[in-house]
Parts: structure tokens; C-alpha cells; sequence
């Protein structure tokens, strides 16, 4: 009675998996064909685009950033938004390298560090869930107050990690049959959240709290712990990024990460996040991050002139996006 | 009788800053009744419930549940406690599929650390089906706010409550849906669970409940044994005067010369071929079940949604109608069905939302002037009887009905030739729902023409001079002169063809 | 004559200031530490300010906010060069002296400025590397747009290239922003498009961490040469990671920079064979100075550690 | 019957002004309090403080950004945001600045860059209503391509306008009574706004599209519309800003205004903006900018160590923003 077209309801609830059939109905169709029409430009026009160093070096450019995209993504999924995560890389570097400094081994050094920076989006957290403040300029003062830190830690010299053992530094360094290993960290944390945000009911609860905060807390789910939660995986995944970071320069420098925030946040939104919450997939913002870092490496194959480099990555990003909400507006 | 009171609400007192919504109010419910709370808009209704559902603080007083006194802290709280409620505002997530909607608090409650979207899928459709066929793999945000409505009811079949609170579930409801609801409230009263039933329509609350309690200002008036009481007895309590006269007379001579003429408007999609005819000085009234397409129909008339083909005239003039302000120009306003969403600005002053039609007539040298807008929205309140705190306040301060009356004030602040209603009265209580009817009617008589589109069949036939009733997209009929509900459900539901008088 | 009391001592209350953007990266500690212990020598009070940010609106605000303290003089690392005529001739007409460093505002009643010559640095960054490959092979820029003192360093390494190796090849040029990742994809990508690529030049410190990095992972062929030093970096060109760096003489640019200023305060110490007499000008403004500056290697690198140089001092650098 | 206290229920719709009387209900009370109370402090902790060479530099360093926060402010109410308005003001210097040196006079240069700055506010106006994009990554794209243009038009090197006549400068440089004329025009620029905002009614439509767009739309308001001449109004307060900027630097930078944004829109939401849209004053945003230049001033004036400046800061604007958000909690 009251729905007549019953066929065509019977969407998935969820995307599953990557089925060629269902390829055109996902949501990151379009990024996926912009990008690679764009790489398939690019083969035309450098002989170098298409080569394995070069594929390695884009996918190294931004493997570790990625992981920040991803506690990003849950973050904006939420409703929330954290300005502080290029502050918590440099913090969680600064840390683990002054800890090592101090005669701790790397390996403890990097927990303290992973802890620290848990510690901060505790910190964000509770001003966001008890006191009540707003995400955005809770995670503003943060990023505020934890670049202070960094600098006072350091007193605003870059700290040499030269002297990590070599088994450490592999980490950010190393390769594992020619793959290194933050390539490989980076997508077994994309496939892990991927994975999780689709079918862990805990993440379903990120969802429905973004989405409808009232509702879901009239179901009974303690929407502020989820938000607490959340705020603390971001920055986390921040401080992870951050010790890779560590390993990969064998440096902590204060003045890290100046700036991320805006590059992470856009990644994700590219992606299809909502800076309203309730909507966003890893998969997407993942593709997000990887378009900005195509299309930087693309001006740089081509050897564009480094004034011009800034507009014409701006218009590609515009455009890009402009195609991608196009295609997906056709597709509703 | 048995002495079983499940819930034992006593001297609960509630107040938002000045505003007392509670004043020691009682309430008794006992083990497996139905108990009906009546009371005018802003009585208190919503507030007590949200109170025991845990969403809100009392102020003061005390709850027992089981004859111990309980803290009822959070929503999880009153959800472990064994009670539930269907709220009366849709709070959904839109993003979710219905099925995920309706089973949030049991997947909320599981341990299973992944989801198991087949059997949520299955088990969802299950519950939903047994109000409305809706498939529960759609987006909600997706859905009419009627299916909306339908689902927020669903979501608490789910629940394994000994408590079960209905806060005006059957608003946005056509009569098949309330039947099927009742059924299941029956249902639900033969395993022991009691229910709180809140609803303004009187013939719903004689033909389900057990008991009535009433609220006037915040204050406990009485209960009764519905066997022993009228529905003028409750009307009387709620409103503290007579309601001698439900519907306001019709029209007595002939309607006046034609007004608004649409001629074969089709959307490509919801609707197609309607025509009709609105004349001046009548009433019409639009009817249908649930997704019959009256909405999608109206909002084609006023350019708020896009038409593929048909024409309308007005005053037999042909006019261009691309968007809303179009149809403002020419004199057509629409009434939103879905308030919340598109009827009024939430946390805007009362006298701003009043405003918000038409801002041209308050305005002077290009400012507001806020004495014109202050006593415009005072004089139009005043009438339709909202209850709040100041006109500076916030719409969201208001309760649920106060909120309507403020749209519809928005509605009747403009001077409009035509004004198209979408549920107007959802939510509103009788008395001041016979004042809406009261003035609709004496803009009529000014030479207005109203159409009315109504899922309350009482409403629809007593307000309109002639009803159209829609089935499908299309124009199943009408009927005139003596209106009678089965000839409307008829057409409605296709059964029995052309049966209707046709006129 | 013996008997006149030294001359060269300040008055009671006569106090010294630096100002400086970003203020707190570790480029301006050994500038301060030296225009401290001028000043301490001279029995001056000095203080270090600025503001944290890389903004030339809230530098010029903490310098005016300097200014209402009515200081003898200021020694400021002008953001950019016209936004600070106006507070600098402000400062001037009141009777604060001022003195630029680092960068100058050649349009402001500034007395004197004082810098390491950036073309110089660059022709010699250029020469180092070139004379490194022989003189034949590819290179590259990190550059860092808009900012005036490493726009001319990349210019005058380009320059010098052109003129003076011709077999020096320029096959790109990528804007980094002093920002370590994006120097670090920069250089990969360069080297993939380049794979000859054998030096890359950057005008700063920041982003050859990245640059370096990206090397290493591609056989360190590619030798990294930049402008400026901290122990990162050191290392690093210790270790052989790094080619090299020009590093200015920071204790000559705050030294220096402390005596412009008090010689300008005190112009009647010279009597001089000219106008300024008649002209009322200052006597003793000395326009410019070349506080020159070092090619740091690694034979040399020992001697550039900041906290090796704190401790061997015994101060506590900026915080006094 | 409904209506009991006829009288109580005069209250004005929207905040009529400053009445002493309602001061205390005023959403912008706990903020006056606490800037206050910070002068206050200040002026027993440092004698420089309360002189007016010290106010009137603090006076400058936030009455150019003040103007770009009255138009961030009207465009977040609308539910909208704009990273790009740092590019802008650059933007407005540069074009401003060339168009001088290509031998306009500078009045007429002015007006070019500030139109220009409105065109940008223009197309992100098109891409926000009628491509679709949202305003988050619309104004991202468009501080980069801006940033590209400055740099492009600059060839990266700082214009020098030395030569600007003397009458021009007097804008940014000069003084009416010992009162910078910047001061006055950000004075009456946000009072002008700050009346509008309140009276006017195309302002009142900002309000309900920012409020309930959807709603907004059924009351028959052009939502695109407004959207649209609200992004152009911020870029071109924006680019009157930097024409200011311009008059007062003489110069021309084009790395101008880099990280200008979060400032600007942090001043706001510390104001009470919401960045959901629907509300915000623009007296509440000037306090907001207001109390983030006393911070810096005083942390300067007590002359606090360099390392512990940043972090010194985001404390006291945590502080802050939680006083005033219990404060305000409090009296609902
Ligand atoms: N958040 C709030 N702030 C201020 N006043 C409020 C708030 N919520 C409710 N009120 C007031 O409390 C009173 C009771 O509201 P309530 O929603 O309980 O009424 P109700 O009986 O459910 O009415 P209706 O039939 O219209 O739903 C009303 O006068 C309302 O204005
Ligand atoms: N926002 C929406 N998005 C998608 N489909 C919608 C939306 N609103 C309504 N529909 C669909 O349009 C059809 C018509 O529903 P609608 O509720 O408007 O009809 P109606 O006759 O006005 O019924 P009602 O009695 O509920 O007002 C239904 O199939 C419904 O599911
Ligand atoms: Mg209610
Ligand atoms: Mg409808």
C-alpha cells in the first residue's frame, strides 16, 4: 500500500565489499574513476608516472597521513572535529624522541608517546562531553596548548634521533619484500576500520550517535562516552602516525605537522564525511587523501612552475570534487 | 482494582526557568491497563513522560515503579527498568536504515561484537510488517514523515518493557495504521505491559483505553474509568469550558467563482492527471491513506517540488509557477506537513517564526519594525491559544502542539488568496483545534480558498464543504453533499470502484 | 685620555631588545646569546620578545607592545620589509633606536642593517655542490615562495649554476613550505621523474629532513645542500646523509646588532670630518654589515650543536 | 487564559542592545566579564598595560581581522564557512598593489581589489548553491587557488608600494584625534553590521536560512539567494580588509594572511556563533578576537617565556571559553 515501487527499495544497508556489479552504486565510484583517469593522464604525460618508484612514492607520500585520515573520518562521523591532530603527530614524535633521549628504548618510548597523545584526546574529550564545549574549539585550544608543549619540551630545537637502533628505525625505513613496511601498516589499518566501522556494532553506535544524537541516546546508547571514545582513537591514531613519523625522519621537530589539520579534514570531506556527522566511509576519505597526493605529485612529474602549482592544484581539486558530487547526485 | 500499580508517580514537579510545565503532579498506572492522559497543548503531557523516560529531571517528587522508588537518570536507565516510549517528536536516525532504527536499543544491548545485518534485517522486517509493510533496508531519511511515524512506533515494539508510553503515536496516522496499532496495543495489553496512551482525539481514546487521567497547567485534574465518563466530560476537565460545537457551520449557499484551477498536473513520478477546481469561499478537503501522493500534490501546486506537466490558474488568469516565492507572488501559501523539518525555525523566537512569511509587511525603510512584528505575532498567538513562557522565546521551549499553532500563526499572518494546509491540527488539542476550524472557516467566508489536507477522516469531513480523494497519484473522486467516512475510505482504498456520489 | 671614565657602559635602565617572529625556533637563541653578553658587557638590560606565531600583524603588535616600554633600542628580524616602515619610524621618532637583522626594511628610518649575505650564500651552496659533482649533473630546488631572504638564496644558487657550470642542469623545482612531509614527497617525486637527479638545494633547515629521508630511500645519491643548521641536521650531514649547509654567523649578527644599537644611541662618541653637525643626522649610523657566515661540513659540524655551546657557556640562552 | 503575564511577554524578539538592565541576560556577558576581568589583572601585573600606546596596539593589531570576522560571522550564521578568507585579504594587498604599480591611483586600484574579492566570494557563491558543493571544501579549493594567484601575480616576491601617495596611507597610518583611522572604520563596520544583523531585513533571512534552511525555503525565502550574497559579502569584507592592510603595510606580501582563518573563525564561535549556523552576533565575535589579542598582548607584556607562550594561551582560551560556556549554561 503505502510503498508501491518495493524492488527498488531493497538497497544493502551498508556497503559490503567491492563486488564489480554493485562498483557504479557505491559512493566512492566517482572518486575512484577521477583518480584514475587522472593516473591514466598521467601515464600519458610522464613516462615516470607509471613506474613502481613512483607508484611506492606517492603511496609512501601519504601512507602516514592516512592514518590520521582514519580516526579523522570516525571523528567527523561523530559530529565531531579534531583542529589538534597536526599538533599530536609533532607531540607524539617530541615525546617518544625526548623519552629515548632520555635512555628509555625506542619501543617504550613510542607506547609512552601512543599513550601520551591518548591523553590529549582524553583531555578534548572530557572538555567535549562534560564541560560541553563544542569539538571545534576545544580541539583549536588543543592544538594551542600541545604545539606549546612541543616547543617547551624542545625548547624549540629539532631533537636528533639519530642513535635509534636500526631495528627501530626499519619501521618508518624498512621494506618487506620491496614493500615497505608503513605501506603496509597503513593499509592494514585502512582494511581494519574499513572493516570495522561497517560491521562492529560499537562503530554502528558512531554512526547512529552522528547522525541523530537525541535518537540514539533515547535508545539507550551513551552517546557521550561514544563521542568520548571517538576523540580518544583520534588521537591516538595521530600519535601512531606520529612514532612512524619518528622512525621514518629519525627526527622530532617542533614545528611537525603545522597546518595537517586542514589537509586531513579535506581528505575526509572529499571523501563524502560530513562535517555535520552521520556520514563518511575510511574508503572514501582514504581516496580523498590519495587524490590530493596524486595530483601534487602530477604537478611536480610535470614540472609545473612552483607558482602556478598552488592554482592549478586548487582547480583540480575543485573540479574533482564538483565531478564526483555530480556522478553521485545522478546516481540519487 | 488488583492494587497492582506498576508506575506510581507522585507530587513530580518540572519547571524550565520560569516556565512551571509541572506543578506535584499524580499518576497511578496499573499492571496491564490502557490509561489514556488528555490535556490541552502544553498541559504537561510530554514533559511528565520524558520525565519518566528518563530524558528530563524532575525538579522535585517521586517515582515508583513495582512499588519501589527508582532514579530514572538517563534513557538506558528507564530502558533497564522496563520502560519505553514513542516519542512525539520523530527522533530517528536519518542516516540509518529502518531496520537499524528499530533494533538501536537491542543492538546497543548486544554483546556481539560484530553486526549480523541479515538476521537485523529479518528480525526488523518482522516488527515492521506487522503495522505497515515499509522494507526496512530504505534509508530513513528517505521516507514520508507518516512512514517516519510508523517506524518510531515499530522501534519501540522491540523493547521488552513492562511499561509502554504512546506520546500521540497516531498523529501523522490514517485509520488503517491506527487500527493496525490499536490491534497491537491490545496485543500487547493481554501480556501485562501497561500502556500510557496520550492522544487529542477523544474517539480514539473511548474506542482503546481503560482509564483517563487529565491534566490542566501542569496540574493533576482527575481520573476516571472510561465506562463512566463522556467525551464532553473530558473535554470539559481539559479545556475547563463546553466545546458546544466540534466543526464550525459549512458553507450554506453556492462557493463563489473559481479561484485556483489545476489542470493535469503530473510530477513524472508521485502524481499524475489531477485537475480540480478550488472555488472561492470553500473549503476542500484532500483525502487518501498514507503515500497516497496528497502531499507531493500540493507541494507541486506551490513550486516547492518540480512538475513535469499542467497548468494552474488563478482567478482564471494562468500563472508561471517555478518556485515557492512564485506562488507566494501569487497568493498560494503551503503549510509543511513536517514541522519540525520544514515548519519552523527551532531556535528562533516565537515572534520571528511568526514573521518569517512575509517579512515585506513589517518591514520599514529596509528594518523590521519590531513593534508591527511583536504585536503580530502576540494577536495571532493569543487566538490560537499558544501557551508559552514570552514571545522573545524560543519555538523550541513550546510543546509539540504550541509548536503547530506557531506554524500555522506563520500561515495566517500573511493575507494569502489561497492557503494549502498539510495536517494542520496534527497534535492539537480540541479546543483550540475547533478555533483553527472556527477561523479557517471565517477566512472562507472572506473570500480565501482553503484546501485541507487531513489523515483524520472526523476532521476532513467536518471541515470541508467537498473532499477529493486521492489514490495513487490520481484522483480516485469526490465527494459531496453528504459526506459520509466509508464513501472516503472507499475511494481511498479502491474498493467498491466508483460507489461514491459522484457529483 | 686614561683618567675619563670608560665611555662604553650604559646607563642605568638602558635596555636593549630583540624582536623576531616565530620566536620560538632555535634560529634566533645564538643570535640573542651574543647580543646578550654584548649587552652584559656593556652593564645593558636585554630582553627577547616576539610572538610565537608566523604572522607579520601579531609581530608588529608585540613589537609595538615593546615599544610602549620606551626601550633604548630594538634589534628586529623584520617579517616583511614595508609593513614595517610605519612601527620602525614610529619607534625611530620617539628615540628608540632601530636596528634590522637577518631581513632588512630598506624603506624605514632604520639605522642600521645587518645580515650574511643571502646571494652569497647561494653562489656558495652552488659552488659546493657543483664542485662536488664535478661539475656535470642534474639538480634540483625546494623553494619556499614569499619569503624574501630564501627566494634570493634559491635565485643566487640558480644564478651562480648558470653562470659558472653550465653542465649544471635544473630539472625541477617544487615548493615545499618548510614543511618536512612535503618536502619528503617533493624529492620522491623529483627523483622518480629525474633519476639522474644528483643534488637538491633548499633555502632552510625544515625541509631537509624529508628531503634527506627521501634521498636515503633512493641510495642517498641525490645530495641535499640547504641554508641554516640545528643538531638534526648536523647529524645527519655527520653521518653523511646531508651534503652540507651554509649557515650564517649568528653570534656576529647579535653581537653586532647589539653595538649598531648602542653606537647609534651614543653618537657623541665620534666627533666625524662631515655635515652631521649641521645636518642633525646621526653621526654614528653605520648602514650595513656582513656578519658573514659558514660552510658547514662534516668536519666542521662538531662545532654548530646549540646545547653543546649552552652548556659549554653555562646560560640559559633566551630565558635571560 | 494562555497569555497571563501579557506584560513578560514583550521581550524582544532578537537583542535589542546594551541596555544596562539586561545585561545579565545578555548571551555576551560572560565574555565582557572576563576580558575585564583579564584587563584588570594586567593592570596590576604590569605598569605598561593601561597606557594607551599599549591599548591602542592592541586596538590595532585586531581591528583589520575584526572586519573579516563581522563577514565570517554573518556567513556562519547562514550555515556556512570560509577557510579562504586569509587568500582573500592577500588577495585584495596583491591585486591592490599591482594594479598601483601598473600606474592606477590607488583609490581606483582599491576598489578593483576589492571587487575581485568579491568576485571570488562570487564563485564560491556559485559553486556553494548552484554546483552544490558545501562551503567547507568550496572555500578550501578556493584558498588555495586564491593562495596560487597571489603567487602567480607576485611571482612570489613582496610588492613594494612605497610610493603610495601619502593620502592613502593616511588610512592605515593615520590618526584623527589620536584615534588611528583603522580603529574607526572597524568601529563603525561593526556597528553598522552589528545594527543590520539585528534590524535589517534581509539580515533576518540569514537567520532563518541558517536556523532551518528547509524551513526557511517553505516560508517562501530564496535560501540560494541568501547564501549566495552572504559568501560574497565575507570575501568582500575580506578583500576591504586588505586594502586596509595594504594602506597600512604599504606593501604587499603575498604569503600575507597564511593561517588567518582559524583565527577569524575561532574569534566567532568564542563569540557565540554557531558553526551549525543559526546563530552568532557580530558584538559577540569582535569580544571573541578581543579577548584572543589580550592573551597574546599580555603574555608579551609579562614578558612569559617563548616556550611557554602557545601553551600559556590555549590554557587561558580554554579557560574562557568554559567560563563563559557555564556561565551562559547557568542563566538558561
Ligand atoms: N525545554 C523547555 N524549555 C522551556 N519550556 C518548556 C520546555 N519544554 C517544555 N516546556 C514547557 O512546558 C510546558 C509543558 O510542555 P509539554 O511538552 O509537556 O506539553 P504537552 O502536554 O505534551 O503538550 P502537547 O499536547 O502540545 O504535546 C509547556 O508550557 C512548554 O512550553
Ligand atoms: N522525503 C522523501 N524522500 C523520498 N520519498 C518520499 C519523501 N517523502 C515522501 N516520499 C514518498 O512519496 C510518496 C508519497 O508520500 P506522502 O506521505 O507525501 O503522501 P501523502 O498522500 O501526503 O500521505 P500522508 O497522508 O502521509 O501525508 C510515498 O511513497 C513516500 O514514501
Ligand atoms: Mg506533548
Ligand atoms: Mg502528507
Amino acid at each position: 500500500m503505502s510503498l508501491s515501487k518495493q524492488e527498488e527499495l531493497v538497497a544493502p544497508p551498508v556497503r559490503t565489499g567491492l563486488s564489480l556489479g554493485r562498483f557504479g552504486a557505491m559512493r566512492e565510484a566517482g572518486l575512484i574513476v577521477i583518480i584514475l583517469a587522472l593516473c591514466v593522464a598521467m601515464s600519458f604525460a610522464s613516462p615516470h608516472f607509471a613506474t613502481w618508484g613512483n607508484v611506492r612514492a606517492m603511496l609512501m607520500s601519504f601512507s602516514i597521513e592516512g592514518i590520521v585520515v582514519v580516526g579523522m573520518t570516525v571523528l567527523l562521523i561523530v559530529g565531531g572535529i579534531d583542529l589538534a591532530v597536526g599538533s599530536v603527530v609533532c607531540f607524539a614524535m617530541v615525546v617518544g624522541g625526548s623519552m629515548f633521549l632520555m635512555g628509555l628504548d625506542p619501543w617504550t618510548a613510542c607506547l609512552i608517546a601512543i599513550g601520551a597523545s591518548a591523553l590529549v584526546g582524553a583531555g578534548m574529550g572530557f572538555f567535549v562531553t562534560v564541560v560541553g564545549l563544542n569539538h571545534f574549539i576545544t580541539s583549536l585550544a588543543a592544538m594551542v596548548i600541545v604545539r606549546g608543549l612541543c616547543l617547551v619540551i624542545t625548547k624549540g630545537t629539532p631533537l636528533s634521533l639519530f642513535t635509534l637502533p636500526p631495528e627501530f628505525k626499519a619501521i618508518g625505513q624498512g621494506e618487506f619484500n620491496g614493500v615497505p613496511y608503513v605501506i603496509i601498516i597503513f593499509v592494514v589499518i585502512v582494511v581494519l576500520f574499513d572493516f570495522l566501522l561497517r560491521r562492529a556494532t560499537a562503530f554502528r553506535k558512531v554512526f547512529y550517535t552522528g547522525s541523530n544524537e537525541k535518537a540514539a541516546e533515547y535508545s539507550g546508547i551513551r552517546t557521550r562516552q561514544v563521542k568520548f571514545w571517538v576523540t580518544v582513537l583520534c588521537s591516538t591514531l595521530a600519535g601512531l602516525a606520529g612514532v612512524i613519523y619518528m622512525s621514518r625522519f629519525g627526527a622530532a621537530t617542533p614545528t611537525f605537522g603545522v597546518g595537517m589539520e586542514l589537509n586531513i579534514i579535506a581528505a575526509a570531506v572529499i571523501g563524502g564525511a560530513s562535517l555535520t556527522g552521520g556520514a563518511g566511509t575510511i574508503f572514501g576519505a582514504i581516496l580523498g587523501i590519495a587524490l590530493l597526493s596524486v595530483v601534487t605529485s602530477s604537478l611536480i612529474l610535470l614540472d609545473v612552475s612552483v607558482y602556478w602549482q598552488d592554482m592549478i592544484k586548487g582547480c583540480i581539486l575543485l573540479a574533482a570534487v564538483s565531478i564526483d558530487h555530480f556522478l553521485n547526485r545522478r546516481k540519487s | 482494582m488488583s492494587g497492582g500499580n506498576v508506575l506510581e508517580i507522585r507530587k513530580i514537579s518540572k519547571h524550565f526557568g520560569a516556565v512551571q510545565a509541572l506543578a506535584e503532579v499524580d499518576f497511578m498506572l496499573e499492571r496491564g491497563e490502557i490509561h489514556a492522559l488528555c490535556g490541552e497543548n502544553g498541559a504537561g503531557k510530554s514533559t511528565l513522560m520524558n520525565i519518566v523516560a528518563g530524558i528530563l529531571a524532575p525538579s522535585s517528587g517521586e517515582i515508583r515503579l513495582e512499588g519501589l522508588p527508582v532514579h530514572i537518570g538517563s534513557p538506558a536507565e528507564a530502558q533497564r527498568l522496563g520502560i519505553g516510549l514513542v516519542h512525539q517528536e520523530i527522533a530517528l536516525c536519518k542516516d540509518a536504515t529502518v531496520a537499524e532504527n528499530i533494533l538501536m536499543a537491542a543492538t546497543n544491548a548486544r554483546r556481539a561484537p560484530l553486526m549480523n545485518f541479515s538476521e537485523l534485517n529479518r528480525t526488523a522486517q518482522k516488527v515492521m510488517n506487522r503495522l505497515a509493510p515499509i522494507p526496512v533496508t530504505r534509508r530513513v531519511g528517505a521516507l514520508s514523515i507518516s512512514n517516519q511515524q510508523l517506524v518510531e512506533i515499530a522501534k519501540a515494539l522491540t523493547l521488552d518493557c513492562r511499561v509502554l508510553i504512546f506520546d500521540e503515536p497516531t498523529a501523522a496516522l490514517t485509520e488503517a495504521e491506527t487500527q493496525a496499532l490499536f490491534c497491537i496495543i491490545r496485543g500487547l495489553k493481554q501480556r501485562g505491559i501497561s500502556i500510557i496512551y496520550i492522544s487529542h482525539r477523544m474517539a480514539e481514546i473511548f474506542a482503546l483505553c481503560d482509564r483517563v487521567t487529565v491534566f490542566r497547567d501542569g496540574r493533576y485534574v482527575s481520573t476516571d474509568r472510561i465506562a463512566e465518563v463522556t467525551p464532553d466530560h473530558v473535554v470539559r476537565r481539559m479545556v475547563g469550558r463546553e466545546i458546544t460545537q466540534l466543526y464550525p457551520e459549512k458553507l450554506a449557499g453556492e462557493p463563489g467563482a473559481p479561484l485556483l484551477e489545476v489542470e493535469r498536473l503530473s510530477d513524472g513520478a508521485q502524481f499524475s492527471d489531477v485537475s480540480f477546481t478550488l472555488r472561492r469561499g470553500e473549503i476542500l478537503g484532500l483525502g487518501g491513506l498514507i503515500g497516497a501522493g496528497r502531499t507531493e500534490i500540493a507541494l507541486g501546486v506551490c513550486g516547492l517540488a518540480p512538475t513535469t506537466q499542467g497548468s494552474i490558474r488563478v482567478d482564471g488568469q494562468p500563472v508561471a509557477i517555478a518556485d515557492y516565492t512564485d506562488a507566494i507572488r501569487a497568493g498560494i501559501v503551503y503549510l509543511s506537513e513536517d514541522r519540525k523539518h520544514s515548519g519552523v525555525f527551532l531556535d528562533l523566537s516565537i515572534a520571528a517564526n511568526v514573521s518569517a512569511l512575509d517579512l515585506r509587511k513589517l518591514t520599514r525603510n529596509g528594518l523590521v519594525d519590531r513593534r508591527l512584528e511583536l504585536t503580530q505575532a502576540i494577536t495571532l498567538c493569543t487566538r490560537l491559544g499558544v501557551k508559552m513562557g514570552a514571545i522573545g522565546d524560543p519555538v523550541s521551549s513550546l510543546s509539540g502542539g504550541n509548536q503547530q499553532k506557531v506554524a500555522i500563526a506563520k500561515q495566517l499572518s500573511v493575507k494569502p488568496r489561497v492557503i494549502i494546509m498539510d495536517e494542520p491540527t496534527r497534535g492539537i488539542d480540541v479546543g483550540a483545534k475547533s478555533e483553527i476550524h472556527k477561523l479557517l472557516r471565517e477566512l472562507a467566508a472572506d473570500g480565501v480558498g482553503i484546501i485541507v489536507i487531513s489523515s483524520e477522516l472526523p476532521e476532513l469531513l467536518g471541515i470541508s464543504d467537498r473532499v477529493i480523494v486521492i489514490r495513487g497519484g490520481r484522483i480516485a473522486g469526490e465527494v459531496t453533499g453528504a459526506m459520509t467516512e466509508e464513501a472516503v475510505i472507499r475511494l481511498a482504498s479502491g474498493v467498491g470502484g466508483n460507489f461514491a456520489d459522484v457529483a | 685620555t686614561a683618567e675619563t671614565a670608560n665611555p662604553f657602559k650604559c646607563e642605568p635602565g638602558e635596555k636593549y631588545v630583540m624582536n623576531v617572529m616565530v620566536s620560538g625556533v632555535e634560529y634566533w637563541f645564538p643570535v640573542y646569546e651574543m647580543f646578550k653578553q654584548a649587552g652584559q658587557q656593556f652593564g645593558c638590560e636585554t630582553a627577547y620578545t616576539g610572538t610565537p606565531e608566523y604572522d607579520v600583524n601579531k609581530q608588529i603588535a608585540s613589537f609595538d607592545q615593546a615599544l610602549a616600554q620606551n626601550p633604548a633600542g630594538i634589534l628586529v628580524h623584520p617579517m616583511n620589509s614595508d609593513p614595517f616602515i610605519e612601527p620602525i619610524n614610529r619607534a625611530v621618532d620617539q628615540g628608540t633606536a632601530v636596528v634590522t637583522f637577518a631581513a632588512d626594511s630598506p624603506n624605514s628610518k632604520r639605522v642600521s642593517f645587518i645580515t650574511s649575505d643571502n646571494l652569497a650564500e647561494g653562489t656558495y651552496a652552488a659552488d659546493a655542490v657543483a664542485e662536488a659533482m664535478g661539475g656535470k649533473g642534474e639538480y634540483a630546488v625546494l623553494e619556499n615562495p614569499g619569503q624574501d631572504n630564501h627566494d634570493k638564496r634559491v635565485a643566487a644558487f640558480i644564478t651562480r649554476m648558470e653562470a659558472k657550470w653550465p653542465d649544471m642542469k635544473l630539472v625541477g623545482r617544487a615548493a615545499s613550505n618548510q614543511d618536512p612531509t612535503k618536502a619528503y614527497q617533493a624529492v620522491l617525486s623529483l627523483i622518480q621523474a629525474n633519476p639522474e637527479l644528483g643534488a637538491v638545494f633548499m633555502p632552510e633547515a625544515n625541509s631537509a629532513i624529508g628531503a634527506a629521508q627521501a634521498s636515503k630511500e633512493n641510495g642517498s645519491k641525490v645530495r641535499v645542500m640547504l641554508a641554516d643548521v640545528n643538531a638534526n641536521i648536523l647529524d645527519m650531514i655527520k653521518a653523511g646523509e646531508i651534503f652540507g649547509s651554509v649557515n650564517p654567523n649568528q653570534g656576529m649578527q647579535g653581537y653586532m646588532g647589539f653595538m649598531l644599537l648602542w653606537l647609534a644611541n651614543h653618537p657623541d662618541l665620534i666627533d666625524p670630518m662631515n655635515d652631521t653637525a649641521r645636518s642633525g643626522k646621526n653621526g654614528m649610523a653605520v648602514p650595513f654589515v656582513d656578519n658573514g657566515f659558514s660552510i658547514v661540513t662534516a668536519e666542521n659540524a662538531d662545532d654548530f650543536y646549540w646545547d653543546k655551546y649552552l652548556k659549554r657557556r653555562g646560560t640559559k640562552g633566551i630565558e635571560e
